[in-house]
Parts: structure tokens; C-alpha cells; sequence
């Protein structure tokens, strides 16, 4: 983790109830620092770019060879030869950069990025990432470049819900699923809640309509305060 | 010897392309994705063979149309499964497809390797994965890696903007993707070029593959003016 | 955080390299050498310095100057020997100096590792000679090769044409040599450029170091005007 | 080795001296085929450059970053961003381009050019090749991009005078030099004659002013004839 956290102790948000996905993508936003280079994955985390202000001076990096990605095209903006990862026609900044995909990928992997927003099946305590593959016995894998993003980016942030469509918890002692890369979380982002992550186990940052006695009690993790 | 050639057909952009060959082929979903050539290649016939792409095909053109057409022994790519992939998906449960899923960084990394003369590479990605499994690990400086070989092609059939008459390549944002580094990996390289220009018009500062990595060069607009022409 | 920063000095450009540091020196003879960054470098005071560099310094300037100032104590290049590289001469038979001689190539390839996350390669370069010698081999479909490790530095000084206001570099011919490649395996890239140019000014494609790998930029023309100024 | 040998029974030439530096120089450009992409070494191979017709398409590479270098630069031609290998002053031509020193390594290494032509100490007749670096005690040890080339392209080419000042043959059963490379030259031109060499062991193509039984007494390697 390189990111520090600007929270001294642990906050209840008691007065309000989860976050909605919105709310949820302006408090990753809110955390990354200005002028920082970024990669929002797939699905939820491309909605972080949309509370990113004009003045931030973050730069998104596309794995498909691109930093300095703006946001999606318009009607006639619309451009097939450029698209973000998820293959949705994108526009670009003064000032962006294309290379190839080995230089791309060299950039993610040789730790460039500062920060990498992925979503996910499952999060363990110790920052373990499950988020390509259900393990179902008829799944077809496919894992594009989530794991090169994993273990790629200087911070590693997860955003999800804390809590599964059965009511089970996606923060775990340790995934069920089939790990997409280990100890590479370093903040889980839920709509119940913001988590510290890593080889100390996971602390509470900030709860959102859950106090922490709840958040125990419906997590099989120890929970660590600020 | 090995200066690229200004082809004047897809089936001559394709020629010779053999059973059981390897190939490469460019793109990252639509974009960069040599379209004319995979449709000359199914129409060559070739069989039996390896494919290495990033995607394993969309509804039933390019990739899925030489899949449904049963040329295809395996696919080695970083993601098969998409909302319209129904054709490999098909034939990969039936069991009439081999897959090899790899990262999408090491699927590129692999390639630059094989035409970097690299006879193989530690990488962090996958270390503790499905992925890694039964591949050589080695711990370096505190920090684990799974031992990564290159991925060579026969042929790679890539998409670029334009041609200059030493087969140097210039791509258009973010369709360049794979196609710089499939050229260094494979013995014959065969490019679809949207338009031709004379030599010297290229910037020697932002050519991006150079002519060397080059064969074979078909353009599109050519192509196009034959068409209406005949 | 990681944006560049365009410095007013070339004593800002090279503020904070510590006593100890691995510097990246870019150039191939003079080509692409940041002769104003390395005499800043003097300046500042740095000392017990690892230099990567191709060459390890001509005549009395430069490079050269910098190992008469005794603040170096080990070389890693691929070609230290030149007819005026006297001052390293000097130093490495008085055995002032440590000397680690890399191929030429495996300097590129290892700080390019560095740079990419790679832990380490199979190389072929140098099997069979001295320079082998000591390190681990492996043969891998009948070829063999040499177990090379990445050159990471603290601190890379490069020089290239223009930089825009984001960090991104171009070059100027055969100057580019080893700069682009440095820029990714340092910590902190120092880039001296002869022009500074708007944002959106320097063309999408042909942008070579993207400014991610850019920390610190100063501008020659800028500097050159301040002189003429005071 | 890929470029197959033209002749097809050796021609001794009797009825002449040795070759020139020149005349040897142009019995390389005559085997380097059509369209071939070629590095020339730095001193005497860069001559063969001189011999190379405009219209053989052929193009050299550089290693520090070029493909399409032209002549050396003459007067208000000079540009000190645009050097040889050998840091001298040259000329670009129409379709050249430029590419960093990773990208011009990746490009040898990988075979993928056609020819490079080197100078020598000694080859040996299994085509190992030594030059660079004597061995002396005081010599200061520099290899630049000799090894990389040595492994690099599909033919190598050594041109070097058969004979040392003192007589000695630099064609020899084993290199006692250090070695640049193993088993890498597959041809080595001389003034007094073209061998192959590789693991069949030395082949003469053709002598200059010597004859098969003059060479035979005075190599001390086998030496077998198309």
C-alpha cells in the first residue's frame, strides 16, 4: 500500500443507511490522489471516473494501450478504433499516449500505476483477490487482464458490495473461489463499508448505516479499528 | 529476401498458410482486427489450426466464422467467454476445441519474447493462481514468479493503418493493441493496411513496426478501388 | 503524485539523489547524453555512486568528469574502452573503480525487465564466453541461454527532444538509444529536452515515453533564455 | 546458416595476388542477397556499405536504434543525433525509421535480421568467433554489441585477414582469444579465401592468390571443398 490513510480512527456513519453505487464510486474517487495514474476495471469501477474532477489531474491508463482515456464517446464521437477494456467506444484527452499491448501491460506490470479500482467475487482479510472465475464446473475461464492488474498496480482497491446476493459476506477469511492474485488488495471498498486489507488483516476505515458490533457480527474476520 | 510485398488479393495476402500452423491473429474485440484476412483464411481452408488472439470470437463473423467452420484445433487467448461468443463457447463444450487461457499481459509478454530471441521469463502474474498451476516457480529478491516460454506464431494476420512500400506500419489508437508485437513473433507476418503511401511518407520517428517485422501487405482501399472498378 | 514536474534549474532537476544511488545515464557516445544533468549532478555532490551507462565517459566532460571527481564506484556498461576514455582508464587499472561490462543488449534487456516487472530471463547473448561465466544456465528446446537479472536505478538522466506539460517524451533520431528505456526501470526519471511544447502538441502516436515514466523535466531553451535574461 | 552458397565446385584463383581491403569488402556485398536486412559491424565491415547497389533493397540496421541508415554524413550533413554504432556522423534514407536501444536489441536477438558482418580475431572452424576482447592482462575488457550480434542474425559474416601480422592463421582449430560467441559464424571471408565454417567444420568456396595445397600447409584445420 502506498496511499496513506487520511482518517486518524474508525468512523460509524450511523445517521444514513449503505452507500449507493454512486455514492460508492465518489468515496473511491475521493481517495485518489490528485495526479495520480489510474486504471478503473471493468463494470462498476468505470463509474469512478465520472466523480474524478476536471482539476484532479489523474490520468486513466486503458490495458488496451492508451494513458489519457476521457470519458465515453458520444453519437459522433463514436470511434471503433478506440475503446476502453470493456470494448465501449471512449474518448481522448490533450495530452494521451497509445503503445502497444506489451508496453501496456509492461507498465501495469512493472508497477507504474497508482492505483488499479477492480471489482470482485471475493476479498480475503489478507488482501487475497477472487474476481475471474466462479469455479462453476461448466464455467467457461476467462480471465483478460485482471491478474496482471492485480498484482500490477502500487494500490490495489476493490469495489463491491459487502455482502453477497445470499446475504454471505464477500470479505472472507479466505476466497472460495479461484484466486485471481494473492495479497494484492490493499482497500475494500462496500457499500456497508471501507477496509484496510493486508498481511495485518483487515481494519475498518468508515462503517455507512452498520455500526461495528453489526459489522462483526455478520463477518467471519477479525476486525481491526484505526 | 525478406522485404514486405505489396499483395494485390486476400487469397494471395493468405497463400500457403499450412495444416496445423500457428497463427496469430491481431485485435482487441473489433478494434485492430484483420477482418479481410481471417475471411480469406477460412476461404484459403486451412485446418488444424492454433490460434492466438485475445478473444475467441464474436457472433458468427471473423474468429467465430473460422471456428464454426471446424479449422480450428485450439485456442490460446485471455477471454474466450463474451455476451455473443456462442459459437466457441459450442464447440469448446462439446469438446471439439482445446483452450489455453493465459493473462492478457503474459499472452503479449510471451509473444514480445519469442520475437525478442527471450527463451523464457519469470512473471508475478498468476503466482498462487489456477494459472500458474504445474508451472515452474522461483522466488527472486523476496518476491514469487511462475516461469512464463514465449508463444511463437507461423503467421500473424494483424490490422494497421498504413503501409509505406518498406512495410513499415503506423496504427490508429487503440486498435495498435497487439498487432506490434504478433509482427516480431511470427516467421511470416501478414498485415491489412486501411491505405498505402509513397516512401519517406511515414515519420521515421513514429513508425511503429517497423518494415523488418513485415511480409505481406494487403490494402484495403485498393482493394476497394479494384472492386468498384471491375 | 506521480505527475511531472517541469524544474527552472538543473540543480532542481537533480535535487535529492543521495550518496549510494544507482544512476541511469542515457546516451550512446554523445548522442542523447544529458550533459547538463550530469554536470549538475557534479555540482550537487553526490558521491559512492553505481553509474548505468553505455559508455563510461570521454575526454575531460561529462561522464568523465564526474569519475575525475571521484564520486563513482562502480560502472556498469557495455563499452567503456574508447580512445579518449582516459579518465576511466586511469581510475578502473588504479583500481579505483568497480567494472561490471553487460552486452550491449543485455543492458537494454535487463534494465527493460526492470522496468516491466520481469523478474528475470533466458538470454542467449554471451553463452560460452566469460561474460557467462558464474551465471546460471539453462538449454530450452536445444538452445541454450544465461539466467540475466533486472538493473533497477534510483535515479535515471536522459536527455530527448520535446516534452509536453503530462511528461511525454519524444526523441530525435538516433539519440532515442537508451533513454525510452531507462526512463521505465528508475524510480525517478530526470529528463533534460531541448523544447518544452503545449499540451496536445506533441501527436498521440508518436508519443515514445509516455509521461508516467517522467518525473522531473527541465527545459535547455527555457534555461538557455533565463541566461540570456539575467 | 540461411543464404545457400551460389558456387558449386571451389574455384582456387591463381592468377592473382590476395584480395584488397576493397576487393574484399565487395565479395561480401556480392553474397548479401536482394532485400536483405543487414548490420555491418564497426571498421572495416561498415565498407561493405560502399559496394551494397542502390537498387539491391537491401537496408542496414544499426544497433543503436535505426533501420534505412544511409551513407556517412558529408559536411553540413552532419547531425550529431544521427550516428553509426560506430558514434560516426550518418545519413537516413526515405522509409527509414527509428526505435529505442530495447527495441534494436529485440530485433537482433531475435533473428530477424538477415546478415551482420563482423571483424575477428579468430574464428574457429566450428564458426565460434573471438573478437572481442585479447586477453591481455591490462586490456581493459569492452564488448559493446559484438555478442549480441554474434547470436543474433541468420548469417554471420566474418571479414578478417586470413594471416596475423606475425603469420599466424586466424582461422583455427579453437579460438584461444575469449569468445564472443559459440557455433555463430556460418561464413568468414578473407584475403586469401571464402570459407564456411559451423559444425561440418571449414569449406573452401574460393581462394585469392593461393592455392588449395598452400592453404592446407599453412591452416591448421582440416579443410574440405564443395
Amino acid at each position: 500500500m502506498s496511499i496513506a490513510v487520511a482518517a486518524t480512527q474508525t468512523i460509524e456513519h450511523l445517521d444514513r443507511g449503505p452507500l449507493s453505487k454512486d455514492e460508492l464510486a465518489a468515496l473511491v474517487a475521493r481517495d485518489i490522489p490528485q495526479g495520480s495514474y489510474v486504471n478503473l476495471g471493468i463494470g462498476q469501477p468505470t463509474m469512478v471516473a465520472d466523480h474524478l474532477g476536471a482539476d484532479s489531474g489523474i490520468v486513466l491508463h486503458t490495458e488496451n494501450g492508451m494513458l489519457g482515456m476521457g470519458r465515453a464517446a458520444r453519437d459522433e464521437e463514436v470511434d471503433p478504433d478506440l475503446t476502453n477494456a470493456g470494448k465501449i467506444p471512449v474518448t481522448e484527452l490533450p495530452g494521451a499516449a497509445y503503445f502497444h499491448h506489451a508496453d501496456s501491460f509492461a507498465m501495469m506490470r512493472g508497477g507504474h500505476l497508482d492505483v488499479c479500482v477492480l471489482g470482485a467475487f471475493q476479498v480475503s482479510a489478507a488482501g487475497d483477490l477472487a474476481n475471474w472465475h466462479t469455479g462453476a464446473p461448466d464455467a467457461i475461464p476467462a480471465v483478460g487482464g485482471a491478474m496482471d492488474l492485480a498484482i500490477g498496480a502500487k494500490d490495489v482497491f476493490v469495489m463491491m458490495t459487502l455482502f453477497a446476493k445470499d446475504g454471505s459476506p464477500k470479505l472472507v477469511p479466505r476466497c472460495t473461489y479461484p484466486l485471481t492474485g494473492v495479497d494484492c488488495v490493499s482497500r475494500v471498498y462496500t457499500d456497508r463499508a471501507l477496509f484496510l486489507v493486508g498481511t495485518e488483516g483487515a481494519t475498518v476505515v468508515e462503517t455507512f448505516g452498520m455500526s461495528m458490533e453489526e459489522l462483526d457480527e455478520r463477518l467471519d474476520i477479525e476486525l481491526h479499528t484505526l | 529476401m525478406s522485404r514486405a510485398h505489396i499483395v494485390t488479393s486476400p487469397a494471395e495476402a493468405v497463400a500457403g498458410i499450412e495444416d496445423g500452423s500457428t497463427v496469430l491473429v491481431g485485435g482487441f474485440g473489433m478494434a485492430g482486427m484483420p477482418v479481410t484476412l481471417i475471411d480469406a483464411l477460412i476461404e484459403q481452408g486451412a485446418s488444424d489450426l492454433t490460434i492466438v488472439s485475445n478473444n475467441a470470437g464474436n457472433g458468427d463473423t471473423g474468429l467465430a466464422a473460422l471456428l464454426a467452420a471446424g479449422r480450428v484445433r485450439k485456442v490460446i487467448c485471455s477471454f474466450p467467454r463474451q455476451h455473443d461468443s456462442y459459437v466457441f463457447d459450442g464447440l469448446y463444450r462439446s469438446g471439439k476445441l482445446e483452450l489455453e487461457v493465459v493473462p492478457q499481459g503474459n499472452l503479449a509478454e510471451r509473444m514480445r519474447a519469442a520475437g525478442a530471441g527471450i527463451g523464457a521469463f519469470y512473471c508475478p502474474t498468476g503466482v498462487g493462481t489456477p494459472l500458474a498451476e504445474g508451472k515452474e516457480q522461483r522466488t527472486i529478491d523476496g518476491r514469487d514468479y511462475v516461469l512464463e516460454y514465449p508463444i511463437r506464431g507461423d503467421y500473424a494476420l494483424i490490422g494497421a493503418q498504413t503501409a509505406d512500400p518498406m512495410g513499415n506500419l503506423v496504427y490508429r489508437k487503440t486498435a495498435r493493441n497487439f498487432g506490434p508485437v504478433m509482427a516480431t513473433a511470427a516467421r511470416t507476418t501478414i498485415a491489412e493496411v486501411r491505405e498505402t503511401v509513397g516512401l519517406g511518407e511515414i515519420d521515421p520517428e513514429a513508425v511503429v513496426t517497423p518494415g523488418i517485422y513485415v511480409d505481406r501487405i494487403l490494402d484495403l482501399s485498393a482493394l476497394a478501388s479494384q472492386e468498384v472498378a471491375s
